[in-house]
């Protein structure tokens, strides 16, 4: 037994099974991105603050070259089967999963950095003005761990007075550690921890490790979803649209490696299921050229 | 399972099928890469720009994702000669898709007028 | 302890006691509804029933290829549409937007803030003033759950129940009926006094509860004409949760509104009559979710003064502001 | 016309495959549509009788407030530990049965039972197919389906028990629940949703692709009309469900808080999130689905109750075009209307407005479905058999339900039903006595052509007149106890709120006697419902071996294409070359010379 047009169109569609499949699979996951996007959109618009700059342009910049340099590969790797090229294909489809495989490795190497970076909130306006004094010098302390969170919430045009104990202070443990908490450190009986606070705002200076009292300290987050609605929807999202990349470059591995036998047995149906493989990759590149403004840029 | 090497016969593929139709979107293909990479430096570059507005800001950078997108869609993933059905497809998606977002948006902003006002009559 | 038979409560057609304005309409549009829903019902299963018996095989073996002709189907459909559309804009929209929608003055109203929370409700006045007392969330504490800011000074005269315990008075106003229920106007004073008189035992030009009643056919013409409605002082509540959403729910009122963490929702209802009522909580939050009933209680002015003046001030407990 | 008197029963060396596949690829991991149809129905049916079973210790629950539960009592203790200690249900019990309940009710029972079970069986058959368009991801979707089942069943057995937020999960409530019992619910509601996105996409290609020649759109059953606009409500409502479900489970586990505000006081103190999230996005995601969902619970069943009333009044169905039309504006509206869940949650006038007006359209298809159907009736020659039966009692029964549905349609009488056992009325009475009544009207039609015999009509129609009599007797008083204030989800039965509750001193609204008393009499007909499904358990098991068997590859002398198959159909489907020249319900056509003419049939010579 044998499915009709699982290879040749149908005369009266035009379209052969898979590629229908595909694309109301990828109806399906238009509404899925959506249902995020549209709750981006609301949390978004409904909060009081919302952070800016916490991601790096240059490497976001770098990773949408990447996914775009994959779409053309993978457009070209399906041209490359319908001229008759299977060595073209090979190398096509070979450079679209590197692309892939490098997209992965740099937010891998984002991630990272992401959850051994952390803000400390102190108890009272008192304390974290004696630690942004230790942080940033007695006399600028208090103005330049403002001026982060100024910076961090766009601040610039709005009258409001923020009170020091709002204000957090960015930096490093030592140690670098992953995931480290209020209550990790706690339960380690640490009294006290190193961090080392960021740069101030517009310069590059190394500022000196200082020490904490845990006491003192109200919350310590990494920058990880517990940390703020805005980390929270923003690993969701980009973990997702990962699990994307990394699903589709299984698939097109798939291909590329079972490519031999198929073109022996029906070059057609090869190149149909290059082609099904490749508008799914399209629509995950299609989703990061949204993505990209709306969690690097606005 | 169909040993037929030979591409579709049905005369209104023959063209999308041929050499010499795919050799031209080759071309198609790498102008689009281009365009992508021109957008994806021009919507960087706003950003180092500083458009005081928000919603320019916003607009803009929506605009260009949206170009974009388009051009993925309509070269890339052939949607600028697709058939029927999938438009058909697309369409009922789309329209859902604005319901979703809209209804919702509308839905969280229409309260009545002093109920996030702390009680205290506006 | 006493339960009501079968009977009665047919008496009372199904719908629990009513004791606020807005819920005449509600009681009377839902039994539009039904009365709509029955006809509809009774009328598709004569024919359905009749259908089956003249159509069963033994009486009938040979089926007719085109079946049902004329214009009875399209009729009914017709109908259906045409009453729900006359009950949608006739009724629905406007009935909702006035019970819902259109609040009146805080200062013509008795207000307060009623807060949820597993699995009990608590309410705060806002003391002669009008105004309630500032929260922080940095204030917060065991003691201090709502972080409320003791020394402000509007927080004073704030009062608030005890849990499950809630009371609002019911206080005789009167306003002009024509008017969009805006207060009377002299000449509607004058008139109202007139047909005050005879009544007014305290002498305040007024008619107060009790006096109401004794009112004849005659003098409800005559306050009718010059267009003077006899009702009660509103009540505001600002509803909010500290935790899960609940939902305040008094069948009496005919009122529903959920409490929304993170928001503070009014609803506005006038009450009717005096009683002891339930608050129900009418949405799921948890365990105790059966049993977070409270006391709805809906006093005299002077027995609800009476029981204003024995409550405190506490800055531990009450509704949450959320700024 | 060949086989419609003869039974082909074929013998599996002629057409099946060259090799014997064994038993698991025969019925494990099989991928033919009509096993796998099998498989989701009968995995469908053991989660039908569970979640009855819970709803059962509820039911006793609610009667008898903190009485052990007869029978089950030590079971439950010794399974479950604390939460029913001595056999008692702790309220906690409770609200995990009843979101339990819910959701395997809908995603477990109805939507595999009626989307996926008959949906696979049924649709290739009826439209010509020789299988489903991707055989393979049909699979892989029953096995999504069984993880999800799993997961959910599990889930029972952890420490804290099920999930307790009911089937809606409104955050912060299903957060804030100290138990993982919500997680596994996340993880298997995010299987459940991905078997059926995979499923709807099947379908869709299916139908699309894979129609026999002449079977042209007009020319389909409306049971294939109706699995189409189903599936194409999975494909498009269940997404933003599966993102809310991914959003809630990061808030569950990872701590963030999507649908969680700032400020929460939990037992007293702050709650340890970075707070901003909102509450409301949950109920506008969930009920993106949960209305549309709704349509899928009611769409496949309109559709099976029009195949059994076509085939047996022995007549075209009354205005197929409308029924055509009505069933695909059913499904685009049914995207637009879903906050009329919402209504009491602070909606403003406009918004609200809006969705009232869309719900009061959408009401206006279904209207114009049941009309057609009832239409239907004149002039037919009725056969009272017991899938007729069944799909008859239907007509009343969704119209009952879907009449009730117009004054909670209406926010001004929503202000005094919402969440009482009004709503649970309501909607009891479209998917218990109306979609239960569809589905098993068609177990019963179908039966014959999976397995070559009829089940017992004896028992048939003792199923049926116990059923119906049961199932009002259960539903029908709970629109009173609604309409007199009583609350959904009392784990106490509203025993709080009862005049006999010594607190209710002097409170005038409490609920009377007749109403409490009500509970039990429920209790009592759910018990007699209970008891009427015995022998169709019976039937459906004892049927397979010495039901009558069928005389013929088409025993009811029906006109689709489903029934001019061998019986049962053999891989592959039709063992001749499918061609459509007509409608689907070409009954008593004046002047053939039978009183049906199948789909497939050619031009049959006329007699005088
Ligand atoms: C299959 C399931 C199903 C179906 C088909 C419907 C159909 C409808 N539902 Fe229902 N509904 C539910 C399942 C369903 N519902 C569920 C599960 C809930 C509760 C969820 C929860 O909170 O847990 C719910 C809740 C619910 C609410 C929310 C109530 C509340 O929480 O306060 C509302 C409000 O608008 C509503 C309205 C409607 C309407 C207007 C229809 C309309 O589509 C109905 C249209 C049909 C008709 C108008 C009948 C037409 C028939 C005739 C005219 C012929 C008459 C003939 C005879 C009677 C013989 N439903
Ligand atoms: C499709 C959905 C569906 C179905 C069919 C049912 C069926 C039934 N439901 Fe349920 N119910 C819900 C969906 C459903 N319910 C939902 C969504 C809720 C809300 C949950 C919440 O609050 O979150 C609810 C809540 C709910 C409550 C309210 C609980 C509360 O608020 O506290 C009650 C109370 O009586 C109840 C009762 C029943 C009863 C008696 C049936 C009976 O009709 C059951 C009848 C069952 C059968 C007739 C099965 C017969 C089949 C077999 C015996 C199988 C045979 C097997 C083989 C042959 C292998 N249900
Ligand atoms: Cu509070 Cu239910
Ligand atoms: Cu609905």
């Amino acid at each position: 037994m044998e499915i009709p047009y699982a290879v040749k169109p149908r005369p009266d569609t035009g379209l052969y099974n898979a590629k229908l499949g595909i694309w109301l699979f990828l109806a399906s996951e238009v509404m899925l991105f959506g249902g995020l996007f549209s709750s981006y959109i609301l949390l978004r618009v409904g909060a009081d603050l919302w952070p800016h700059g916490m991601v790096s342009i240059p490497v976001g910049t770098f990773n949408t070259f990447v996914l775009i340099a994959s779409s053309v590969t993978v457009v070209m790797s399906w041209a490359s089967l319908k001229l008759g090229r299977l060595g073209d294909f090979k190398k096509y489809m070979a450079l679209t999963i590197a692309c892939a495989l490098g997209f992965l490795g740099v937010k891998s190497f984002e991630y990272h950095a992401k959850f051994t970076h952390y803000d400390v909130w102190f108890k009272d306006a008192a304390t974290a003005e004696k630690y942004f004094k230790a942080a940033y010098g007695e006399e600028k302390g208090v103005e330049a761990a403002r001026k982060l969170f100024v910076e961090r919430f766009h601040l610039h045009n709005t009258k409001a007075v923020y009170e020091a104990n709002q204000v957090q202070l960015p930096g490093h443990l030592e140690g670098n550690p992953l995931f480290a908490t209020h209550r990790s450190l706690a339960s380690a009986k640490k009294e006290t921890f190193q961090f080392t606070p960021d740069a101030p705002f517009g310069t590059h200076d190394h500022p000196k490790p200082i020490e904490v009292k845990l006491s003192d300290v109200e919350r310590l987050s990494a920058y990880v979803p517990k940390h703020s609605t805005y980390f929270a929807i923003y690993f969701t999202i980009t973990a997702l649209h990962g699990l994307h990349v990394l699903g589709g470059a299984i698939v097109l591995a798939y291909f590329l490696f079972t490519a031999n036998t198929w073109w022996k047995k029906n070059p057609e149906q090869l190149a149909n299921r290059v082609e099904v493989g490749g508008l799914f990759w399209h629509f995950v590149d299609l989703v990061w050229i949204f993505l990209f403004p709306i969690i690097y840029l606005l | 399972m169909s040993h037929d090497h030979s591409s579709s016969h049905d005369p209104s593929h023959v063209d999308h099928n041929s050499p010499e139709y795919i050799q031209k979107t080759i071309k198609k293909y790498l102008a689009v890469g281009g365009i992508l990479f021109g957008g994806t430096v021009l919507t960087v570059a706003m950003y180092y720009v500083h458009i005081p507005s928000v919603f320019w800001t916003v607009t803009i950078a929506l605009l260009i994702a949206t170009v974009k997108a388009g051009f993925v869609a309509a070269v890339f993933m052939h949607l600028s000669d697709e058939r029927k059905m999938i438009y058909g497809v697309l369409i009922c998606t789309v329209f859902f898709l604005i319901g979703l977002m809209g209804l919702t948006l509308w839905a969280m902003n229409d309260f009545p007028f002093f109920t996030l006002v702390d009680g205290k009559p506006a | 302890m006493q339960s009501t038979t079968f009977l009665e409560q047919l008496k009372q057609g199904f719908m629990p006691i009513l004791a606020s304005e807005h819920g005449k309409d509600v009681d009377y549009f839902i039994l539009i509804i039904h009365w709509l829903m029955a006809a509809l019902f009774v009328g598709w299963m004569a024919y359905f029933c009749y259908a089956l018996f003249r159509f069963r095989k033994s009486a009938n073996p040979k089926a007719d290829y085109v079946g049902a002709k004329g214009t009875l189907a399209n009729n009914a459909e017709i109908a259906v549409v045409i009453v729900e559309a006359v009950l949608l804009i006739a009724f629905a929209i406007p009935l909702w937007a006035k019970a819902v929608e259109e609040f009146p003055k805080e200062s013509n109203a008795t207000v307060m803030r009623l807060v949820a929370e597993q699995f009990s409700w608590q309410a705060r006045y806002p003391g002669k003033d009008g105004v309630f007392g500032k929260q922080e969330l940095k204030f917060v504490s065991d003691k201090n759950p709502l972080g409320y800011v003791e020394k402000d000074p509007a927080a004073s005269d704030d009062r608030l129940s005890p849990p499950k315990d809630i009371h609002v008075p019911l206080i005789p106003i009167e306003l002009d009926e024509r008017n969009k229920r805006k207060p009377l106007s002299d000449e509607q004073k004058k008139v109202l006094k007139e047909v005050a008189e005879p009544y007014d035992n305290n002498k305040n030009g007024q008619l107060d509860t009790n006096e109401r009643e004794k009112l004849t056919a005659n003098d409800h013409k005559k306050l009718k004409d010059a267009g003077i409605a006899l009702t009660f002082k509103p009540v505001i509540i600002h509803l909010t949760t500290k935790d899960v959403i609940h939902s305040f729910k008094v069948t009496a009122v005919r009122m529903t509104q959920d409490c929304m963490p993170g928001m503070s929702i009014p609803v506005h209802f006038t009450p009717t009559r005096v009683g002891k009522f339930n608050i129900t909580c009418a949405q799921l939050c948890g365990n105790g979710h059966a049993s977070m009933n409270a006391l709805f209680v809906v006093d005299s002015p002077e027995d609800f003064d009476k029981w204003l003046a024995e409550r405190t001030t506490s800055a531990a407990g009450g509704a949450p502001s959320f700024e | 016309m060949q086989s419609t008197t003869t039974t082909t029963t074929l013998d599996t060396h002629d057409h099946a495959p060259h090799h014997d596949p064994g038993f698991l690829r025969s019925y494990v991991f099989s991928t033919d549509h009509k096993v796998i149809g099998i498989q989701y129905g009968f995995t469908a049916l053991m989660f039908l009788l569970f979640g009855f079973l819970l709803v059962m210790c509820m039911r006793w629950q609610i009667a008898k407030p903190g009485v052990p539960i007869p029978l089950v009592s030590g079971l439950l203790e010794s399974l479950l530990g604390d939460v029913a200690k001595g056999g008692v249900m702790s309220p906690d019990l409770y609200n995990s049965f009843g979101a339990m309940h819910g959701t395997i009710m809908v995603f477990l029972a109805i939507v595999p039972l009626a989307f996926a079970a008959f949906g696979n069986f049924v649709v290739p058959l009826q439209i010509g197919a020789v299988d489903m368009a991707f055989p393979r991801v049909n699979m892989v979707s029953y096995q999504c389906f069984a993880g999800g089942g799993v997961v959910m069943f599990v889930s029972f057995f952890i420490p804290g028990g099920a999930a307790q937020a009911g089937w809606t999960s409104y955050s912060p409530l299903a957060t804030i629940v100290p138990t993982h019992g919500q997680t596994f619910w996340l993880i298997g509601m995010v299987l459940l949703i991905t078997s059926s996105l995979l499923g709807a996409v099947n379908f869709i290609a299916t139908v699309i692709q894979l129609r026999a020649p002449g079977m042209t759109w007009m020319r389909m059953p409306f049971f294939v009309w109706t699995q189409f606009v189903t599936a194409f409500i999975l494909l498009l409502a269940f997404p933003p469900l599966e993102a809310a479900g991914i959003l809630q489970l990061v808030d569950k586990v990872l701590g963030a808080s999507f649908f969680l505000p700032t400020g929460l006081v939990v037992s007293g103190k702050l709650y340890d999130v970075s707070g901003g999230g909102s509450p409301l996005l949950w109920q506008h995601l969930f009920w993106f689905l949960g209305h549309p969902e709704v349509y899928v619970l009611i769409l496949p069943a309109m559709g099976v109750v029009s195949e059994i009333i076509a085939c047996n009044t022995r007549k075209p169905l009354w205005g197929y075009k409308s029924l055509v039309y009505s069933v695909l504006a059913v499904g685009f509206v049914s995207f637009i209307v879903w906050a009329h869940h919402m209504y009491l949650t602070g909606m403003g006038t406009k918004i609200s407005t809006f969705f009232q007006t869309t719900t009061m359209i959408i009401s206006i298809p279904s209207v114009i479905i049941l009309t057609c159907l009832f239409m239907s009736l004149w002039g037919g020659s009725i056969r009272f058999n017991t899938p007729m039966l069944f799909a008859l009692a239907f007509l009343p029964m969704f119209g009952i339900g879907g009449l009730t549905g117009l004054p909670l349609g209406f926010n001004f009488s929503d202000l005094h039903l919402h969440d009482s056992y009004y709503v649970i009325a309501h909607f009891h009475y479209v998917v218990a006595p109306g979609t239960i009544f569809a589905l098993f009207a068609g177990v019963y039609f179908w039966y014959p052509k999976m397995t070559g015999r009829y089940m017992s009509e004896t028992l048939g129609k003792i199923h049926f007149w116990g059923s119906l009599i049961g199932m009002n007797l259960v539903f029908m008083p709970m629109f009173f106890q609604g309409l007199y204030g009583m609350s959904r989800r009392m784990s106490d039965g509203g025993a709080t709120y009862a005049l006999s509750n010594a607190a209710n001193e002097g409170v005038v609204t409490a609920l009377t006697g007749t109403v409490i008393k009500m509970n039990v009499f429920i209790t009592h007909a759910a018990f007699l419902l209970l008891l009427a499904q015995i022998p169709f358990i019976i039937n459906v098991f004892m049927s397979m071996f010495n039901g009558k068997k069928v005389e013929s590859d088409n025993p009811w002398q029906a006109t689709t294409l489903d029934w001019q198959t061998p019986t049962p159909p053999p891989h592959g489907n039709f063992t001749k070359e499918i061609v459509v020249h007509r409608g689907p319900y070409e009954y008593s056509v004046p002047g053939h010379p039978t009183d049906f003419t199948p789909q497939n049939a050619p031009e049959p010579k006329l007699v005088k």
